[in-house]
């Protein structure tokens, strides 16, 4: 018995030394957030700077990034919340605010931050309806940090090499005609399509479709308690335009059903499609990076199936939140008010290449450089046809139930009113 | 001379070697048809590999190989006509006993039809006396039944050369004797050819018409079994044969003013008139052997005497064996079952002349024998 | 068999069948290895060049840059946390499975069984729920704990074959020297077991190294992650930048392949020893 | 006994610290599963026992249905092309020349890479972006296809993700079975008169049944349940083409965040397991009375 307990010993000390948990800094707020502080992008960049600001300005408080997949964030955030192993402050995507809002693990940031606003602030908002959308029963369960919308992009130098004005383009059959256009084949293989969709049922957010039918309704996609509203005339012209891209113009790939939004992305950006949809968030990066001359790219407004009136942004962005748990919650709320009031504004626009959520802050002189014409293009757009979609609803997942029943219609050869009931069933089945 | 049905077979300069290993040294031996050939010898010298070589289950670097007047050198296994009998009997465990025998009846190019295979397995199985156990698995019967089983595979075939490898080895020592009988009846009965490898020399004594005896990847001596006992061409062999060793003194035989005399160490021994020839020899180191069995107590006649002390003695049933300190060297020797033999006894022997042998010390070539008396 | 059939025919069969065998297996890994070397805008040019024409370790600098370092330590502390515990328990239990008859015995077996055949996503969750319950969530140790849970199975499995084709006589003249039976087992079992130690501490490691289902599921913060939870973040922050992705799948394979390469023949004799016979 | 007296339970001196941990991390979190599968869970948190509710609502579902079938597909046309291959591999690469010992360890390599890294490959191989499949297709002279935007291309690409990285699993197990036949046995069926194909069916198949069946039970029950080959490679697209269990188990569990029904839906992923494991073993059986004479 004794070479046993002996054993038994060694396992524990074993056990005990990898248990040894990582002590931490009294002060030191957890945050967690898709961007990373070591890498090189703009808002990469525009975080690393907010931090560095903020530390300096408050010696007493260290910001500890850990950085996490932007698909998983809000999950990840609400079971460590469960395991009480969450962090002081966690970022959530728009598509995921149902996750946050109907599991009640966030603080009412209202005593905290936004109650501390005066007046004139309050006046000062770009965007007012954001901060009202993520209350819930009064309380402000998150604030916005930065405004996205699904936004269409293109390459200006190819429009003029075809000779399209891009202001024209008001329906979906003039965009469908535009990327015909734009296209170039060799031979079998086309060497640049008209249009990138992401169009896979894994980690997706809105498409084409989508937007379609939003605009077809006045901007609804749901109705009562969170119903999808899908089943319709209109869902059935949204979802043949969306699959006659592919399947009558022909101007987009069928690998369209594998692309998530990324993968779209990294095509544009690659020169392999002429228009591509894209959250605004990556117009710099898209820029940068771009294998054509960046200075090309441009936002089109949304076109419609009729063409009286743009289609709508849908209105997403990224949201600071606080656990219920966090053990200091003025200092995170410290950070999270310095981060999106007008200060860290000004940093997320530049070099963030976010658009300011505050007037004043575009106000600026140093903002009125061309280079920011898109960003005010872009408030412009927001303000033309800003829809936000109710925020308890899991809306992430009706997009994909969406680019299901697209995938149903094409390669299943199913009634596209079949399919839009089944993809109305099924996100009715998880609200 | 021996006619029967089994083929004959012709090893012509055989060779093996595994890197700077010779197991296989220019092997030529011939096999008469139906004979039973004993390959005898220690582990590694080279017996196994004859065999195997025999079997086509390795290849030979050099020489050539005849199985009647084929010559099956460079032919597969199961083009050689033989059979084989491994020494853990390789029977096949997840077939029944009828399953197995039959095994070689279907091989390929053996168009025999159901009927006949299980009449053919019959009398195979009936043969052997293991009718009975034909629905049963290996691990269901005997280790005895096992080797007749073994055998029965091999028999099946009417092959014309039978390889048995140790087949005995993995069987108490009375099932063995009891084997060895039904062994010999077998081959009396079929006349195969048989080549049997072993390394007890009462087995290859008892079984075989010739055995052919190995050291050191070496064939020694192939002769018959009396002939090998009784004329061994060299010491190794000499010791190898009998069921003890010989009595192995070395040393020189002088001519002096009484006799021939062989000087041992602290030992001299009067060889008789008989052996005066003997004296010839006198210039060379040699060595004296004498298995136990010509060492005898009491005085004879014209043999070479000795006085010696007994140190130690067995009672092996049919007679005792003894080992007595004679000046210098330790001899062992026999005597009748009722012979009174105390330790520390002074006793005198007698070293009978006809089962004198003397070799050549170096080389351990045989030079002469007390039972060739014309030399 | 070596009697001859000198074909000269049969030796370019098997080395036609050979070359196949190497370009299909080696072929994704060689690819992805040339892709992670070449510049960002060479990836995706048409048509694709096999060899980069230009070589940079920019991507390779990218992943150590985002932290590729840490997770590979973290990776390493919990492949070989849970090889020693898997290692550990599954020798005790091995043995206790092949040299007593007990009661029960059966239902243990059973158990074994059922545990290899239970889908490691079902517990996800659940798994989740507990590990957070007992406060390990997030943590290395829990990790370990879990995984050596899913992998205990097939070490008991191997090692108990392995044992019993050890002869018993060995324990016992040990025990008759005078060493308890658990020494037995520390000083004449396990030393002779050594092939099938490796071959489970083997599987062990390919399963803990490579596992990400499950680490994604418990470890949330930069500090524990491992190098699969790393190269799906990669996926995540990244997009389809094929360059850094690759790049960090190659460094998380080297070492499971030097491990690999160096041990595979005892791979092979570990698990010949009986573990197939049932 | 030397170590204390010796009861029929001294063998749980040795079982039992195993046994423990099993309990604690597989055993428990099983019937935690259980206990969420009768369950409202939403969201990460415990609502009120609802019966068979979650079972009912995930077998009605249409995508039930298309996973389970999916499911099957998969493991079965994984299953038998891995083992064809892991069995000719394991024939061919069985003696010990170094040739023969290197293709081995090659053979080994898609295996022990990480699965994550494996599936990762082989999509950017299958993508059109890598521009191999348009290569290909230029050189047959036929329009590039979407391997992984089409329902059967992206099924087989799947398939073929699993031959390629199991094949050295199924030779592995394989390998060691022929090691445990004794060469001896070999041998005398060559002296028989047998040839190969002989030897082949009559003697190695049916010894090496046990490594056969457990080579086939473990790559099934792999199959059957991976996760990783759709969540990388394919997605489970397109139109849930390749959208297997598991992954529905994910999906629900991650993406609809209903842990109630994710549950339960990993309940009936355990019997399926159990059930396609004894339909295997009866098929075994079966086979059994074939061999006979």
């Amino acid at each position: 018995m004794r070479t046993k307990s002996k054993l038994r010993l060694a396992v524990l000390a074993m056990a005990g030394a990898l248990l040894a948990p990582v002590a931490a800094l009294a002060q030191t707020v957890t945050m967690w957030t898709f961007l990373n502080p070591a890498s090189e992008t703009p808002r990469d960049r525009a975080l690393k700077q907010i931090i560095d600001k903020f530390e300096t300005a408050n010696p007493g408080i260290k910001i500890k990034v850990e950085s996490q997949v932007w698909f998983t964030l809000a999950e990840k955030f609400v079971m460590a919340h469960r395991s009480r192993s969450a962090p002081d402050i966690g970022w959530v995507n728009g598509e995921n605010m149902g996750l946050l809002v109907n599991s009640g693990v966030a603080e009412d940031l209202g005593p905290l931050i936004t109650s501390k606003w005066t007046p004139a602030l309050r006046q000062d908002l770009v965007l007012p309806q954001a901060y009202e959308w993520v209350k819930t029963g009064g309380k402000q369960v998150a604030v916005p940090i930065m405004a996205l919308s699904i936004v269409l992009f293109y390459r200006k130098d190819l429009m003029r090499e075809v000779g399209i004005d891009p202001a024209g383009i008001k329906t979906w059959d003039d965009l469908a005609a535009a990327a015909a256009k734009m296209q170039r084949s060799n031979g079998p293989n086309v060497e640049r399509w008209g249009v990138g969709m992401h169009l896979s049922t894994d980690k997706t957010t809105m498409s084409f479709g989508a937007n379609a039918l939003a605009a077809a309704q006045g901007g609804k996609l749901f109705g009562d308690k969170c119903s999808a509203l899908l089943a319709n005339e209109n869902g059935v012209r949204a979802l043949n335009m969306q699959a006659d891209l592919i399947r009558k113009h022909k101007v987009a790939s069928q690998e369209s059903f594998a692309y998530t939004l990324d993968d779209v992305i990294e095509q544009f950006i690659a020169g392999k499609v002429a228009l591509a949809s894209s959250g605004n968030g990556r117009f710099g990066n898209v820029m940068e990076k771009a294998t054509w001359n960046g200075k090309e790219l441009g936002m089109l407004p949304w076109p419609s199936l009729d063409g009286k009136k743009p289609g709508p942004q849908i209105m997403s962005g990224w949201f600071a939140s606080i656990s219920k748990d966090s053990k200091q919650k003025e200092a995170a709320a410290k950070f999270v008010a310095y981060m999106t009031g007008p200060d860290g504004m000004e940093i997320w626009a530049e070099p963030g290449g976010q658009v300011p959520l505050f007037k004043s802050v575009f106000d600026k002189p140093v903002f009125k450089d061309a280079k920011y014409d898109p960003l005010r293009q872009l408030s412009q757009m927001w303000a033309d046809a800003e829809v936000w979609l109710p925020a308890e609803c899991n809306a992430a997942r009706t997009f994909v139930d969406l680019n299901t029943a697209t995938q149903r219609v094409v390669l299943g050869n199913v009634d596209p009113m079949a399919a839009l009931r089944e993809a109305e069933a099924a996100s009715a089945g998880r609200q | 001379m021996i006619e029967g049905s089994g083929a004959s077979i012709e090893f012509r300069g055989i060779g093996k070697r595994y890197g700077e290993t010779v197991a296989l040294a220019d092997l030529d031996l011939t096999i008469q048809p139906g004979e039973f050939v004993s390959l005898l010898g220690p582990s590694g010298s080279g017996k196994t590999t004859t065999l195997n070589i025999l079997a086509g289950l390795i290849s030979a670097d050099s020489g050539s190989i005849m199985i009647g007047d084929t010559d099956v050198t460079y032919l597969s296994p199961d083009r050689r006509g033989i059979a084989m009998v491994f020494q853990n009997y390789a029977l096949y465990p997840h077939m029944t006993i009828a399953e197995n025998l039959a095994f070689p009846l279907q091989a390929r190019g053996r168009n025999l039809s159901r009927l006949a295979i299980k009449a053919k397995v019959q009398d195979v199985a009936d043969t052997l006396g293991i009718g009975h156990l034909l629905a049963r698995y290996p691990k269901e019967i005997s280790g005895g039944q096992q080797q007749r089983v073994a055998l029965g595979r091999a028999m099946v075939r009417d092959p014309k050369v039978f390889l048995l490898d140790e087949p005995l080895s993995n069987l108490d020592a009375r099932l063995r004797l009891k084997m060895r009988r039904d062994l010999k009846a077998l081959h009396q009965r079929l006349r195969s050819t048989i080549v049997y490898v072993t390394h007890d020399q009462s087995e290859a004594m008892s079984l075989s018409d010739r055995i052919a005896i190995y050291q050191g990847g070496r064939l020694q001596q192939c002769g018959t079994p009396a002939d090998i006992y009784r004329r061994p061409a060299n010491a190794f062999v000499a010791n190898f044969m009998g069921e003890r060793e010989m009595n192995n003194l070395p040393g020189t035989v002088v001519q002096t003013g009484g006799g021939v005399v062989f000087k041992a160490e602290g030992l001299d021994l009067t060889l008789p008139s008989t052996l005066s020839g003997w004296a010839r020899f006198h210039d060379r180191a040699v060595t004296l052997g004498i298995r136990p069995q010509g060492v005898q107590i009491g005085q004879r006649a014209d043999a070479t005497q000795c006085e010696a002390v007994l140190r130690l003695v067995e009672h092996a049933g049919t007679e005792q064996f003894f080992y007595a300190q004679a000046g210098g060297v330790e001899l062992s020797g026999a005597a009748a079952p009722d012979t009174p033999l105390a330790i520390g006894d002074r006793v005198s022997l007698t070293l009978l002349s006809r089962e004198l042998y003397l070799f050549d010390t170096a080389s351990g070539a045989a030079l002469v024998q007390g039972g060739d008396l014309a030399a | 068999m070596a009697v001859l059939r000198s074909a000269p025919l049969r030796h370019l069969l098997r080395g036609l069948v050979s070359a196949v065998i190497v370009v299909a297996a080696l072929f994704p890994i060689f690819w992805g290895l040339m892709t992670s070397l070449k510049p960002a805008r060479d990836i995706v040019t048409f048509p694709p060049s096999l060899l980069p024409a230009t070589v940079t370790l920019e991507h390779y600098a990218t992943i150590f840059k985002a932290g590729a370092l840490g997770f590979l330590l973290n990776s390493l502390l919990v492949s070989a946390g849970t090889v020693a515990l898997c290692i550990g328990l599954g020798a005790l239990a091995a043995y206790g499975l092949a040299r007593f008859e007990f009661p029960g015995k059966r239902a243990v077996l059973v158990a074994i069984i059922a545990v290899m055949s239970i889908p490691v996503a079902s517990l996800l969750i659940p798994t989740y729920t507990l590990i957070a319950e007992i406060g390990l969530v997030n943590t290395h140790v829990g990790l370990i704990l879990v995984y050596s849970a899913y992998q205990l199975p097939i070490v008991i499995w191997i090692l108990a074959a392995y044992y019993q084709s050890l002869p018993i006589e060995l324990e016992w003249s040990a025990m008759m020297d005078g060493y308890s039976r658990f020494q037995a087992l520390w000083k004449v079992v396990l030393p002779l077991s050594r092939p099938g130690l490796i071959a489970a501490g083997l599987f062990v490691v390919v399963f803990a190294w490579n596992d990400f289902v499950v680490a994604v599921t418990l470890l949330s913060s930069e500090d524990t992650r491992t190098l699969p939870i790393g190269i799906y973040n990669f996926l995540g922050f990244y997009g389809r930048e094929w360059g850094p992705l690759l790049a960090a799948s190659m460094v998380s394979t080297i070492p499971l392949l030097v491990i690999f390469v160096v041990l595979q023949r005892y791979f092979m004799a570990g698990m010949t020893n009986g573990s197939v016979k049932g | 006994m030397m170590d204390g007296q010796r009861t029929p339970f001294q063998a749980y001196r040795y079982l039992l610290p195993a046994l423990v941990l099993e309990a604690g991390f597989v055993f428990a979190p099983l019937a935690l599963s259980l206990f969420y599968s009768v369950h409202r869970v939403r969201y990460y948190q415990l609502g009120d026992f609802n019966g068979v509710q979650n079972y009912l609502d995930v077998l009605s579902h249409r995508l039930f249905l298309n996973s389970f079938l999916v499911t099957c597909s998969f493991s079965l046309m994984a299953l038998a092309l891995t083992f064809a291959v892991g069995f000719g591999l394991a024939l061919f690469l069985n003696r010990d020349t170094s040739g023969s010992i290197l293709l081995r360890t090659i053979v080994l390599l898609p295996y022990v890479i990480a699965m994550l890294v494996g599936s990762m490959l082989l999509k950017w191989i299958f993508s059109t972006d890598a521009g191999l499949v348009p290569l290909a297709a230029a050189w047959f002279n036929i329009t590039s296809p979407t391997i992984l935007a089409d329902p059967d291309y992206a099924m087989a690409a799947m398939v073929a993700n699993g031959i390629w990285r199991d094949s050295a699993f199924a030779m592995v197990m394989l390998l060691a079975g022929l090691r445990s036949i004794p060469p001896n046995l070999i041998l005398a069926a060559r002296i028989d008169g047998a040839g190969s194909f002989m030897i082949f069916r009559r003697i190695m198949l049916p010894l090496l049944r046990p490594a056969i069946l457990i080579t086939l039970i473990r790559l099934l029950l792999h199959f059957a349940n991976v996760l990783t080959f759709p969540l990388i490679l394919t997605g489970g697209g397109p139109n849930n083409a390749t959208e297997t269990l598991a992954l529905r188990i994910f999906r629900i569990g991650f993406e609809d965040f209903d842990l109630g029904k994710a549950n339960a839906m990993a309940i009936v992923l355990c019997l399926f397991n159990i059930v396609a494991v004894i339909l295997l073993l009866a098929v075994f059986r079966k086979t059994r009375g074939g061999q006979s004479l």
